[in-house]
Formats: C-alpha cells, structure tokens, sequence
C-alpha cells in the first residue's frame, strides 16, 4: 500500500448501511471511498448532496459533509454550495427517477451552466425506494405495479440528454467494474465544471440483471465497448468490431470490413459535441453493444468560477460595497 | 399682468397636494411622476407615491386596458399615503381620462393634452361625443394644453425626426406642472442628462419639452391655479426617496453585512418581486452572490445550499413562487438551516393581476407547508420600513437557524417615500460563529439553549463532517431516527425555537387611547390608510386606535394584553380576512374583518368610514 | 391429553382478541399478517387491521430499523381499531421483539421464534443477555418454538434448497398461530396456489410449513393457551376486506361512472399514495387512463388538462407532492374545473417519516394556495369509508366545477378492515351535461343559479370555442379584466360556491347524548380511537358524546350549533392542534386540542384516558 | 382564392391584440390564423395551450378553445387533453423562458412521450413579460437588468435539446418569413406525434433585432441555410457554401471545395438522429449560418394513441369494467 492520507474507513461514517443485501449500491459506495482515501483533499472539503431514493440514502454513509435532500433538487442545492464556496469538492447522488424525472430540469441547467458539481447518477431503471415502478430510463414495454400492460414512455438516454446540455463531461461506467468505476470518478474530479457519470447500478430486488448484457460473463466481452480517448474504437474479445462514425451516426461494423483509417478515433474533448452524441446513440440502455467510459471532457469556465470572477471584477471598478453610500447613491436631502 | 407677477406669480399654500398623472402605457407616466416626484423630495416635501400600471408591456396604444397612471401625495407635515382622490389629474389620452376620472371629487383640476381627444382616441377609449366638448367635465376645473402639437414644435431643431418628437409630451406635460406647483425644473434636466449624456438628441428633445411646458404655464392665462407646498417639518436627518423593493435589497445586503456573511440571492424574476433581484445584481461589490435560475425551486434550492456554505441565502419572489418553493422551504425548516424568503404579494388566486396589489398569502406562508412546520414571519408597514425588516428578516434567519418569510406586498414594493437614513453603525452585530471542532463529540441538533438554535457547521470546517435531512432525524445526533416519542420531541423542539423568537422582539405599539371603544389591527402596506384613518376619526371624536402587527409569527408578546383592553377590534385586509381569521383562533375574540379584495389599496377614508360606522353601530358586520 | 381432545381442543371464547405479527421486513410479516386477516374474515369476524413497515426497502436483516410488524383485531362485534396493546405478540427474532415488547401487557402472550435467539442477531438486536433465558420475559405468558429447524424439516421434500428453505418460516408461524386461534388454512393454501401455481416448490414449501406449524400447534403440549373468536353479528349484506387506498381506487372509479366521464388520473409514485395508481393502472377495461408522469406538477397538470377536455380529473399524492401542485390547483381553482386532489398524508415536516401516519396537512390543503381560494374537502373515517368518500369527492368536483381535496393519511392507507358493499347501482347519478350551443352567447363564466358552477364547455364542442385563464377575467364573459369591483365579485362568487356546498352534504351527527359536558370532535383516521375511547368513558358514566367531521370545508351547516350544546369541546388529532385552530377562529369556542404528533395513530386508551381526565378536572391543558 | 372551408377572421377572437407595436408576436399570429384557415379540421377541434409569457398570451386571440395556463405548465396541461382525446389537435404556445426555464422539464418529457401536440416555441432570447431580463437562451455575457455585467449560463439550444430528447419532429423557422412559417406549421400538423417548431421572434423592446443575421437584407442570404429533405445543403446567395457531416461533426465547407457527393444529404427521417444533431450544432443561435428547416421528423406512435390502444385491448381481454364485480374481486363473505 502506498501512504496515502487516508484509508476507506476515514470516508465511512458511523451510520449502518441500509440497502437491501446485493445492492448495486454497495459496490459503488466502496468505489467512491476507496477513491476519496486516494487523494490529497482533506474530507472535509467534500460535500455529498442527494436527492431522495435508494441511491440519495449515499450521503449518510459518506463521512463527509452531506445533505440528504428532497426528491429531484440535489442539483440546485448543489449549485449554491458549488457557487458559494468554489473550494469544496460538491458531489451529487442521484437515482434515475431523483435527477431525470422530477429532477430533469435542474440537471439539464446545472450541465449547461458548467456548475462545479460531480454528479453521480445511479441508474437502476427503477424506481427503487418506492419500491418498483418504472422510471424515465425503463425500457418500452416493461410491465410495472404502474405500467402493468408495459411502459409506453420512450426512455431518456442519459448521455443523449447530458450532451445536449451542453455539459462538458458525460461518463458512463458500471458499478460492478469497481477499476474502471474509480478512473471516471478521477477523471470527474479533475474536471473543472460539472461532470456526470451515469453509473449502471444493479436493483437486485425490483430490476435485477437489467445490466446483465454488460457484467454477465458471457455477454459482457461483445458488448462492452470501451472508449479511450485517442483510440480507435474496437470492442469484442478479439477486437472484432469497430465503430465508424459518419454522416448517418455512428455504426458498429466489422473490424474486418473496414480500414483502419475508418475506424472512428475516440476524442471526447472536441469542442463539436455531435461524434460524442452518436456514439451515445450506439445503445439505448445496456441491452447490446454499449459504450462505457468517458464521452465528452472538454473545458469551460466552471459557473462558480465566473461568478467569483465578476465580484472580483467588480470590486476592482468599484472598490469595496460601503452600505452608507449605497443607502444615498440615489441623491439625499438634509433635514436640520 | 407685470412681468413681475409673471417672475413670480401668486401662489395658494396648500398643506398637502395629490397629483395624479395617467397616459398610455407608452406614454411615461411613470417616468413623469416619478420625476415630479423627485423634484417635490428634493424640495423637503414628504410623500407618498403609488405607480399603478398595466401587465401588458405596452397595451395597445389608446385603450383603457393600456393606461398607466403614477400618483403622488406631497405636503408640508408628515403624510402617511399617496392620498386617497386626487386633487389634480393629468391626462395625456380620452383613454386615461375615462379610466381616472371617477375618482376626481368635483371641483378638482383637470389638466388635458387636448391634442389627443381626435375621433380615433375617442372611440378606443369608447367615448361617443368629446368630453372636452360635450359639457360632461363641467363639474370639474378643465385646463387643456394642445401638448403634442407644442412639444413638436419644442423639439423641431434638437434633431428628433417624426413620431418620435411626440415622445418627449410627457416632458411637456411635466414643464407646465412643475410651473403650477413652483417644483424646480433642474434635477430633472440632470436626470435627463445622466440618463442620455448631454449630446444625446433624446435628452435634448426632453429638455427643450420640458422648458416649453414651464414656459407654456408662464405665458398662458389659462394656468392661473398656482399651489405651493412648502418643505415638511420632518424629524432632522438625511433623506431619500426610495421604494419598497430597493429597500428590501438595501436591507438584505446590510442585513448579510451585520450578520458578517456573503449574500446569496437565489431568484428567478417575477412581478413585482424582480426588481429586488435587479438591484442586488447592481452590488457585486458588496460580495452579493446573485443567481437567476431556472425556476422558483432552484432558486430556493440555490440559496438553501448557500446557506448550507456558510452564506446567508436569500430567495425572493411573489405568490405563486412562494407556492412553488414550499417544498423546500419545509426541507429548510426540517434541516433547520437559515433562510431568507421574500413574497412580493400580488392580486391572486392563481396568475390573477400581477401589476395589482394584494395581501391575501398571509395563511399561505403562515401555514403552506406539509407538516408542523412553524415559520417566522416579518412584515414591513411602508417602503422605508422595508429596509430595517430586512435587517430583522435576516437576523431572525440567523439567530434562529431558521428561513424566515419576510411579506411584502406590491405597492409597498413599488410605491415611494421620504426615508429618514439610518445610522448604519448602528445596526448590531447580529452575527453568529460558525462551529469549529472542539475535541467533543459533534452534535448537529443540539442547541442553543436560549434561542434553541443549533449550531451551523459549514462544509470545510475540519472535524466537523456531518449528514443533515429531510427525514426526521433523532434530537442531538441528527440520526435517521423513526422513534414515535422522538419524533414529538422535535416537533415541539423546532415549534418552541420559533415561539421564543417572541422574546427578542418589540411588543407592539397603540396609537391613540391604550383602552377604549376600537382596536383597529393591521399588517403590512395598509400602516399608511390605517393611521391616517384612525387619526382622522380620532379628530372627529371618536374613540378609536390602531396597532400595527411587523410579526405575524409569533405575534409580540404584549397583542393578546393590548386586544383585550377595547370593547371591539376591527383588522382591515386586503384579503377576506387572513389576520382576522388568526387573531380569532389565538384570542378568540370576535374581530370584525374589513376585507377589500380589488387589486388596490385602502383608502384613507374607506377606514375612518368603517371606523365611524362601526362605533355609531351602523355598521354590524361581524367577523368572518 | 385423549384423541378427542386433540380433535376438538377447549378453547376460551374470546370477544375480541389483539395479535401483532413482528419480524425482519424480509420475514414476510405483512403476508402473514394479511393471511390471517383473510382468514378470520372469512370466518365472520369484525377486524381492523395496522401494517407498520419501514422505510427502506429491505432494511438490514436482524436489526431494529429493519422490523415490520402487521397487528390485527379480531372480534364477535364491530370494532373500530385494530387494538391498543397486543393479546398476542408473535416475534420472529431478538429486534422484533425488542422493538415491541414494550407495548405487550404483563400476562399478554408471547409466542418466539427461538431459532434466530443465536448471538449475533441477539447484538444486532442490542441484547446483552438472551431474554428467552435471562428471566426478563418472566412477567410474559412465553412461548418458543424452534420455527427455522422444524420449518427446514417441513419443506425438505417440496424442492426448496439452502437458505431459501427457511423463507417459509412465516407460514409455520402462520400454521402454528392458526391453530391456536382456531382459522381455518383452506383459505391460505388457496391464496398460495392462486399466486404461484400448484406445481411451484415456492407454493408447495409454504403449504408444507403451513401444515407443519398447524400440527405442531396440535401436537406439542406447550400450546394450550387456546382461543376462539366467534362471528360478528355485522349488518346483512356482502362483505370484502378492504383498505384505504383500495377503497380510493375503486371509489373514484365509481365516481366517474356516476359522473357518466372516463376518468384520467395523473401521478407520481410517493409512499403511501402509490398503490392507488397501482390500483387504476390495473383497470383500463374501465376506460381509466393511468398517466405516471414526471413529478407531481405535471401529474396535476394532465389531470387538469383532461378535465378541460371532459375527464374526471383526478391527481393523487401525499405532503410533499401537494406542496408542489399548490399552483396548478391554484389554476384549477381560478379556471373552476373539476379535479380531485386525494392527499395521503405521511408524517411530515420535509420527507419526515415516510411510513408513518400523520394528520399534520389540513392547514396546508384548507389554507396553501396563494391568493383567495377556498376548496371544498372531503376525509374519510376509516378505510372502508373511503370508497364513498371518493364517490363524493367526485360528486362536488363535478357539481360545482371546482378542484377538491380528498384527504387520507398513512393509517386509513394501508389498515384494512370489513367493508359491507354498498348496492352501487344506488350511487346517485351525479353527471352534469356538457354545455352546446344554442344559438345565444356563450357565457363561461355564468353560473348554475343553485350551485353556482359554470358550464362546462369541452373542446371539441361545436360554437363554444372559448379561453379559460388564470388571469382575473370578468364575470360572464370571461374575458381578461382587471377591474377593481370585478375582482371583488369573482372572489366573492369563486368562494360562495363553495359555501353553497354545505347545502347538499349529511348534517354532522352525535354519538353520545346531544348535549352534555364534553365533546369530542375528530375527523379523519383517528374515528375508531375516538369512537371506542368516548364509548368506553362513557360506559364508565362519563357524559361524552362524539362528532367526526367528514366535510372539513364548508363545514356541515349544523356543526356550530352542535358544537354549542356542550360544555367542553375536545379535538384529538394527530397534529399540533389544526382543526382546533380552525373551530377556534370560526366558532370562538375555547377548544381543548388533544395532540398526537408521534407517526402513530390514537389508542382508545389514550381517548378515554384524556376525557377521563378533562371531566374530572385533572387535565386543565386549555386550547392551543 | 380557393374556397377553403374557412377564413383568417374565424380563427381572430374578439379580443383586442396587445402585444407591443412591432413585436414579431403579430406576425406569428397572422401565420397560424391564416394556416389554420385552410385546413378542413373544424376549429372546434382545435385547442391553444399556453404557459405565462408574452408569447403565451397567443390563445386568448385565436378562436378555437383555449387555455392561457401556468408559467412553463402548458405541456403538461397540453398532454392531459391530448390523451384524453385523440381528436383534438392540441397546441403549445410557449416562450423560451417558458418552454426551456421553468418548463424545461415537461419539454423533455412530453418529447420523449410523443405526446401528440404541437409545441410552439417563440424563441426571443429574452424574458419580455417580465421586462427584459435574459433567458436560457440568450447569448453568453448578455447584458440585462439581472446580468449587467453579462450573463454567465452557457445558452441551451433548443433543437439539440429537443432531439437528444427524443423527439420526433423538430424544426425551426422565422416570425418574419411568413411562408416558411406556414409550411413547418403544416408539416408539423400532420406529424402524429410531438412536433417542436422554434420560432425566432423578434422582441423589439426587449431584444431588438437579434435575428437581424437571419433576416436582415444583407446578411439573410449569406447565413440562412436551408434544411429540404433529399437535398443536399447548399447555401449562400450562389448556393456557394455547403454542409458536410462525418465523424467529427457538421462543418461548412466552400461548395467549390467538395465533391458532391461529399455534401451533406439532408434526411430528417434518419432513425439515427445523429446527423440532425449534428446539423443543429452548426450554429448556437441566430449568429452566423444558420440552419432552418425541418431536422428530425420520424415516426413512433403517439402517446395517446398508445394510452387508447391499451384500452381497447384491456377491454377486449377483460371485457367492460363493471363495478359490482370490481368491488367482490378480492372475495368476499355474506352476512345474513
Ligand atoms: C416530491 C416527492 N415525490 C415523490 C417522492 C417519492 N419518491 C421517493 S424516491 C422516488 C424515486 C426513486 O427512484 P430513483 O430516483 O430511480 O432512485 P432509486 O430508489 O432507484 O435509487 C420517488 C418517486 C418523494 N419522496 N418526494
Ligand atoms: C411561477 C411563475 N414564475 C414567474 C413568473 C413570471 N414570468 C412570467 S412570464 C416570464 C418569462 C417570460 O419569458 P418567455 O417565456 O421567454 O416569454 P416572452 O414574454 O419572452 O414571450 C416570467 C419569468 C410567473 N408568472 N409565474
Ligand atoms: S430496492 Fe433496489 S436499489 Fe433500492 S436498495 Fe434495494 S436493491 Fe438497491
Ligand atoms: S415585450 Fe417584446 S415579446 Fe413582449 S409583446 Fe413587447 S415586443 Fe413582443
Ligand atoms: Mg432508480
Ligand atoms: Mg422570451
């Protein structure tokens, strides 16, 4: 072991962890404080806000800041605390149902606005906590306590939609892979801006093996595919299909029936968003080959950053607030 | 007439003036009033103003639903509203003149810009002969002015081409008032000047019209009924005009700065609240954190993770965003963090008349949340008053480790008057230290044991990592916790710490006999109608007085005491009787309710009528 | 022991008798619990019933947060409440019976599993010493039985394997328990069949632990303790086992067939309102159009946009989710358009206690809405009255054109108890035609001379093309105004509307002597304690009668008065005193609020107990 | 003139207009009454279902139902009445502050549902009700009433948006081009399903000339390109620039610089929307070269018919819902 600050049980707090037994849950819960006792950040400048669900209970077992907060508005908390002090490390849990049903509009303006939040989103396909109906990420069809003749709502694919809002970091890993959980949960932390990782998370209970295409044993080597920036993109056990990109989207093909050069070269900090878009296209949730890793990374002004940078701007023009100008600034009379 | 009655013509001193200004929304009445108005502050009067204007941003030109009118009270002593009847009109339109003209009493002055009585006008305005012609304002002092046709003239050689020549009328219209009520024509003409720079042909245009209309009062025999108001003997200090939503602003950012913590305003524009939210985006400087954001949720949602932070999270809005945030609010409540909520009332239910005043979310923010969940609740009486129930919004906010309602309403927020500038050094430090880790087991949910505050970790703080919610949580360690006898503990617990904010405010005060035949009640923006009403009933012998509750929640501790000492109590609402309805449950006295639910304020006279009919015992209405 | 005796064991005859089911929520106990309950319904009984579950949704095995509990009144007449303290406590580990022993009287029964006695699950239940061996169950009637071995024995044959083998282990416990009370297991091994099929090793498991746990009953000499409740003398008629939420559904889809409109409920899934919609969605074949949507306001908004279009709108939640569709109601209200808003309420302030039952809304559905807007609301007593409570929820909606509250809570949710089923061809037919044209002007805002409700005039309707807003409009027409007196009138008229509908509800009703010393006025869920508690003083020779209101605003027309024949008046509620509030302030009477705020409902006890105390002057604690 | 079963006056209400003089708001309005008034659908089946806004106050002026509702509430209120009933052609009138702030939510959602309604979205860069304070898609360092030192928050586009939402048509055209207006109007008429059409509308108090690139005499020709379906895009007063979509995105290239067959094909019924998506990221708002047109118009059945169709079919296996059978369905016992 190297010498690290910390060790994992520095991030576990005292509360017992209450998910059912096999919960997806667990595993990233160990990801992220194995991942927190890496690094240097002293863990009282992280904050973890949620929303409400099985994933929101997250903050509680974190021994950090936190906020457990209501249904769908951990994004909006976590701007002000972003805004307010651009020093902390603010982290949002969220369930599929918390950050893109009730909580969608929040989350569409946090990307777009580039808010310095970490957003993991744990995307079960269920509503886990209200114990099983669908959610906006549930595939057509799927037959619910609600929905008992099968979902007619057209699933969000969360990638889709982050990228469209202009966020400028859209990751997506697998809570089973813990190696390839802990490089994302890097790879956000070092980005300046908001970054969303939709992280796949097996709800044993109510949508069990809904990821299975993508951990079982058999499947997984045909239709993972991994995206590293500056490769070309090759999936299978031997590599066998590759991914072209043109002006129909992106396609999977035969490494076989293509030129290397047509291979399509992963660069997810292009400022041209569209390739990270199609290569979101290639699934519509973990039921065939589907990218995992990182789709987009590119750099904007962080939100808090540039609301600091205007009072400071500000200051410079016009010298600290004094309240007893501000009070006559719109001219005075003197009684006496 | 010399030259010398021209250089200085006969005035009548009049105590107290109400003018009324109304044109198309287009036509800057607000602006013109606004300018009258400063003139007349400038001069020492006290006022009062009351802007009234229509949701569209520019109705259709010429119509009723158009009309904007801005009226102003001036006088020589302490007037507590923009009057009740005018006692001058100014109307630019048949239009505005139709709209206003009921509420001149006969004999009043009646100025008209003639020019705009042609056929067109008059039929939008759904007059079927010319009023100026037809013999229906003769009950009225009738002064017309061909204004347009004076101000093209005015402004041929400042540069303005065509139909915009005709936009500086109200500049004119503004000249030949200033001339009638002896109001300086220089602070307007600086205005003008900081506005559009000096070579700008607009500014040039303005002021060109505004001397044609002065000179027009000099020159014409027509204007003979000259009125001055003389400077108010108002208590010594420095004085500004300022309206209600500025002083909020004002007052939020003192009141953040007494408490030594960075703003943070978290909002999303509404009328009549927006106007907080644009001036607070003016201070950068002061550290103001502004955040316009997607919706009313986020807003709260922002200031709520900045008081989190550590900074003093502030979110403003009117009716149906206080109905939007509610949620949030009761997280804030059950996660006892400080907050400030500001609701800028307006005429509801539902969008209802968003330009229109109204007082009826009392019992929305008194009791619109899921749960036991108790809130306190400040209310300024006027515009100036605002600023310092800001400063206590904010300081309750953090004493109490609570979110706090500060009620507004929209004329408080839009109307102005004469503040007397406080003494900002004077304003205690109401801040209260952040926790710091001390060796100790850290208890989020103990608490102060005066105030029963808890204590306020901020995010950074070392050693002091913890978890706050939603969900109940156990008393101390703040634990998820469903344990029945906890749950009952915490309920009184967090409803005791709002109850004992009473014990650090002001009792209320009574103006007028400490006992007698009539308590007249009253909250927020109807302070002005209310005392002057009761004053002027007292002059006519009648026993009655007034108190006028700035806590709604908890009530100061001396109102039940002060209720019982009258034979009856009678509370004026702009509502079906919010206050009347609280005040009965809590005394169980039967308080007459005055309700007026018209979009408009009360009157001055619509109170003493109520209060006289109510001691003659003519008027038996009972509560509810 | 003989043969014969073991056939046809002596059994005490019990008027009523109290057994709560406690386990680890993966123990089943809400099964068991229900099969029981069907089971003893079958053979006649009056019941109530009380699942008690928490929040997550499997909390850890073994520890106290994870134990769900389900207890159940049986009893030969009709109850009202489940039971205040268990005659029988069945304990499926160390944490269930930790967490309920509390509540068990001396000499109570007791009934163990001793199997999951072993030392770890006897530290994660906080045991220091195991209490089936530490004498501190002494003053209990103990019994054990070593339910996991004897189950793993039961089902060894059946296909089961490993650990799964012990998932039977409640229907042993069930087996056993039936036994002891003399059910009959017909009904349970029919259930298990219908569910997984005669074949399945899941189905056949539990059968075969069902009959172990019977016969061990008959064969082990510890179980003599041997009771027998017999039928009720209950009404004639047809009898079902229902719950609150059941009884909701299926009430609203009454309504909308009495109301001759498909019914469109719009929703998002929140704990304990969920399985309403869950209900619905099963009934397409009705015409029901179930639509999960987003969030809460868009659930309200499709309910209220296919009310425009000629639904029967209806949009169910609990706290939190009617805090954030105040606004659209608010514009419901304003359209005056029938909509059904059912609010199951939960313990509350913020996400508070999920699971818990609480009462703490009725301010927020009386008063949370900004601007003037009263709304009628509807609560039913008990789970079984829900049904018709829905029905009328729909009749007022439809009849007068408004939104209206129907309030629940947790309890009334998920208790179930006999409902006697209505002749539902007797439901008044309560539809009210849509307008058409008849040449005149169509007028959207007249009103029905009687009831005061506008037409309805739905899209799609040939020559009644028309705009409905949430802008102030003027009478009739219906167009945008913003005319003072306007105003007035149509807050007047939007709020006698609603006034008029205390015209066509049941006058209150005593149970108790018409006049006396004390009442007791509840509403809602708390009816069976209150019933029971003042039945019970009032055996005991206290002078008690008993109100329960079912239409909380208006307010029946006779209430007042009733309420004035009594000396006294109490209000148990499950909050910090919100009717009270209410009467206080429209009757001025100095009511006595008995609060609750513990995510539990009333006892009897407690009832009696406070009435007791009220009448003989030891309980002093006035209103408020 | 054809004898078309309407005019534009019966689809004018009596309601006197009161949109600013010169608003764009006019001209949008002339466009639909005049639209509506060639088709045979009767103008009792039409319903107008706006949020709060300038724009919004469009149903009071058309003669057909209506509802001038809440602040960003329209969808969701659109969506009950259209699957409600089927036969109703439902439309949106929204605001971009309407539509993308405080109703952004029920915008993705209502799209991802193919809710059948078609949504409006007067685009004018700016809060007009409420007096010009900036909007979610006004342009970066926008300097308003609440931005005065220019606003921070990365802008949404709107068509990005709406396709990474799933949506099935979305299109945008201009107030001015009332011709152009009139032929999205009718594609997205008969659209089954949920149409979005952006309209860039003038705001000549608030926001003045902010589509002057687009519609300005000199600048239109240069920046306006023209989405037509099978055409390859080509713009420019000589048709001299062009489109080229591939893996890194959609670019303009100097017609003369490509081979034609390496123009951009335009195909707005690609199941793959990648390409659309593409398209909509070659501009951020009406500042250069822009697209406008139809850029995704594919089919997937609509929500309310889908709601219906399962009906029907619950109906045909269960026969009709009677509720003495309802109430006994849990078994019942008989007292007598
Ligand atoms: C305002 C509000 N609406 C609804 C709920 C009920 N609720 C709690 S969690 C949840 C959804 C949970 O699903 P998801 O976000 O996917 O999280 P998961 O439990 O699957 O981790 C819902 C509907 C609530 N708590 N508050
Ligand atoms: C809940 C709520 N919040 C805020 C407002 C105030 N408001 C009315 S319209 C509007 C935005 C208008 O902008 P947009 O939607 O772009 O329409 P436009 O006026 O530009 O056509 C706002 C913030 C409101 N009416 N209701
Ligand atoms: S319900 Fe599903 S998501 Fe929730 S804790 Fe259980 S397994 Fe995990
Ligand atoms: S403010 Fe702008 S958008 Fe609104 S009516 Fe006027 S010009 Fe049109
Ligand atoms: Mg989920
Ligand atoms: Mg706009």
């Amino acid at each position: 072991m190297t010498d690290t600050k910390y060790t994992r049980s520095d991030f576990q707090s005292d509360q017992e962890v209450r998910w059912c037994p096999g919960c997806g849950d667990y595993t990233i819960l160990a990801s992220v404080q194995n991942f927190l006792a890496t690094l240097e950040k002293d863990k009282h400048n992280h904050v973890f806000i949620s929303g409400i669900g099985c994933a929101s209970r997250f903050p509680y077992y974190v021994d950090t800041y936190g906020m457990h907060s209501i249904h769908g508005r951990a994004p909006a908390i976590a701007t002000g605390v972003a805004t307010a002090n651009p020093d902390l490390t603010v982290w949002v849990v969220s369930g599929d149902g918390d950050a893109l049903s009730i909580g969608g509009n929040h989350l569409i303006h946090t990307m777009r606005r580039n808010v310095n939040i970490k957003m993991l989103l744990f995307n079960n396909q269920i509503y886990g906590l209200t114990k099983g109906q669908y959610s906006p990420t549930s595939e057509l069809g799927k037959r619910t306590k609600t929905s008992p003749m099968g979902s007619l709502d057209q699933p969000f694919n969360p990638t889709s939609l982050a990228i469209a809002s202009e966020a400028t970091f859209v990751a997506r890993t697998i809570d089973m892979d813990r190696n390839h959980t802990t490089k994302m949960l890097q790879a956000a932390y070092e980005h300046d801006g908001a970054a969303l990782i939709e992280i796949y998370q097996n709800c044993n209970v109510f949508n069990d093996k809904a990821f299975v295409q993508l951990t079982g044993r058999e499947e997984r080597d045909t239709n993972r595919i991994n995206l590293e920036a500056g490769q070309p993109i090759k999936f299978g056990a031997n590599q066998e299909f590759a991914v072209v990109v043109d002006g129909n989207g992106a396609r999977i093909v035969a490494t076989a029936d293509v030129a290397e050069a047509d291979i399509h070269v992963h660069n997810p900090s292009n400022p041209d968003p569209s390739a990270a878009f199609a290569l979101s296209r290639l699934s519509h949730g973990p039921y065939g080959p589907t990218p995992i890793g990182i789709f987009r990374d590119v750099n904007r002004p962080s939100y808090g950053d540039q609301v600091q940078q205007q009072l400071v701007e500000a200051h410079a023009k016009k010298g600290p607030g004094n309240i007893k100008d501000l009070i006559r600034s719109g001219g005075f009379w003197t009684v006496d | 007439m010399t030259e010398d009655t021209l250089e200085a013509p006969q005035r009548e001193k009049r105590d107290r003036l109400v003018l009324r200004f109304a044109g198309d929304s287009g036509d800057g009445m607000q602006l013109t009033g606004n300018r009258f108005t400063d003139a007349s502050a400038a001069m020492g009067n006290d006022l009062a103003t009351f802007p009234d204007f229509p949701s569209e941003i520019r109705a259709p030109a010429g119509t009723l639903p158009g009309v904007s009118s801005f009226q102003v009270q001036i006088a020589d002593w302490d007037i507590l509203t923009p009057g009740d009847a005018p006692d001058i009109l100014i109307a630019m339109n048949p239009a505005a003149l139709k709209a206003h003209i009921d509420d001149l009493e006969t004999g009043s002055l009646l100025l008209v810009n003639s020019d705009a009585f042609v056929e067109r006008n008059l039929e939008k305005a759904g007059y079927e002969t010319n009023p100026l012609e037809d013999g229906s304002l003769d009950s009225y002092h009738l002064m017309t002015a061909p204004m347009e046709e004076l101000t093209k003239l005015a402004v041929a050689d400042t540069g303005v081409k065509g139909r915009a020549m005709l936009r500086s009328k109200n500049f004119f219209a503004l000249g030949l008032v200033s001339w009638m009520f002896n109001r300086p024509t220089e602070s307007v003409i600086k205005w003008v000047t900081n506005k559009f720079g000096p070579e700008n042909v607009v500014a040039k245009a303005n002021i060109a019209a505004l001397h044609a209309g002065y000179n027009f009062g000099i020159t014409t025999e027509e204007f003979h009924h000259l009125f001055d108001v003389g400077a108010a003997k108002l208590d010594k200090g420095q004085y500004t005009n300022i309206t209600g939503n500025q002083a909020i602003a004002w007052g939020l950012i003192a009141g953040a700065e007494a408490a030594k913590l960075p703003l943070l305003y978290g909002s999303y524009p509404i009328t009549p609240a927006s106007s907080i939210l644009e001036e607070l985006a003016k201070h950068k400087n002061f550290g103001v954190r502004t955040l316009q954001v997607e919706d009313e949720i986020a807003a709260v949602g922002v200031a709520l993770g900045g008081s989190f932070a550590g900074h003093l999270g502030v979110t403003g809005t009117s009716g149906p965003g206080v109905a939007l945030k509610s949620e949030t609010i009761s997280l804030a409540f059950q996660v006892e963090l400080p907050l400030v909520i500001v609701n800028v009332q307006r005429a509801g239910p539902s969008t209802g008349m968003p330009t229109k005043t109204e007082q009826a979310d009392l019992l929305l923010v008194m009791f619109g949340r899921h749960g036991e969940a108790p809130l306190p609740i400040v209310a300024p009486a006027t515009p100036a008053e605002a600023f310092m129930s800001a400063v206590e919004a904010c300081r309750l906010a953090v004493q109490y480790m609570t979110p706090v309602i500060l009620m507004s309403d929209g004329y408080i927020a839009n109307s102005s008057e004469p503040w007397r500038l406080p003494d900002t050094d004077e304003i205690a430090d109401m801040s209260r230290p952040f926790a710091t880790a001390d060796g100790s087991e850290f208890l989020p949910y103990s608490r102060d044991p005066e105030t029963l505050a808890r204590p306020w970790a901020i995010p950074g703080t070392p050693g002091l990592e913890h978890r706050i919610g939603g969900l109940e949580h156990a008393n101390l360690t703040g634990n998820v916790s469903y344990d029945p006898r906890n749950h009952e503990l915490m309920t009184k617990l967090r409803a005791d710490k709002i109850d004992r904010i009473a014990d650090s405010i002001k009792p209320v005060e009574v103006d007028g006999p400490e006992s007698g035949e009539l308590l007249v009640v009253g909250w927020g923006s109807t302070f002005g109608a209310i005392r002057a009403g009761t004053r002027n009933a007292r002059k006519a012998g009648h026993s009655v007085s007034h108190v006028h509750i700035r806590h709604l929640n908890p009530f100061p501790s001396n109102l039940g005491e002060v209720l019982s000492k009258y034979d009856k109590v009678m509370v004026p609402e702009l509502n079906s009787g919010q206050l009347a309805l609280i005040l009965r449950a809590k005394y169980l006295i039967d308080v007459i309710s005055y309700p007026k639910i018209q979009g408009l304020p009360f009157k001055a006279a619509e109170i003493s009528g109520k209060v006289i009919g109510i001691l003659a015992g003519t008027d038996s209405e009972a509560g509810q």
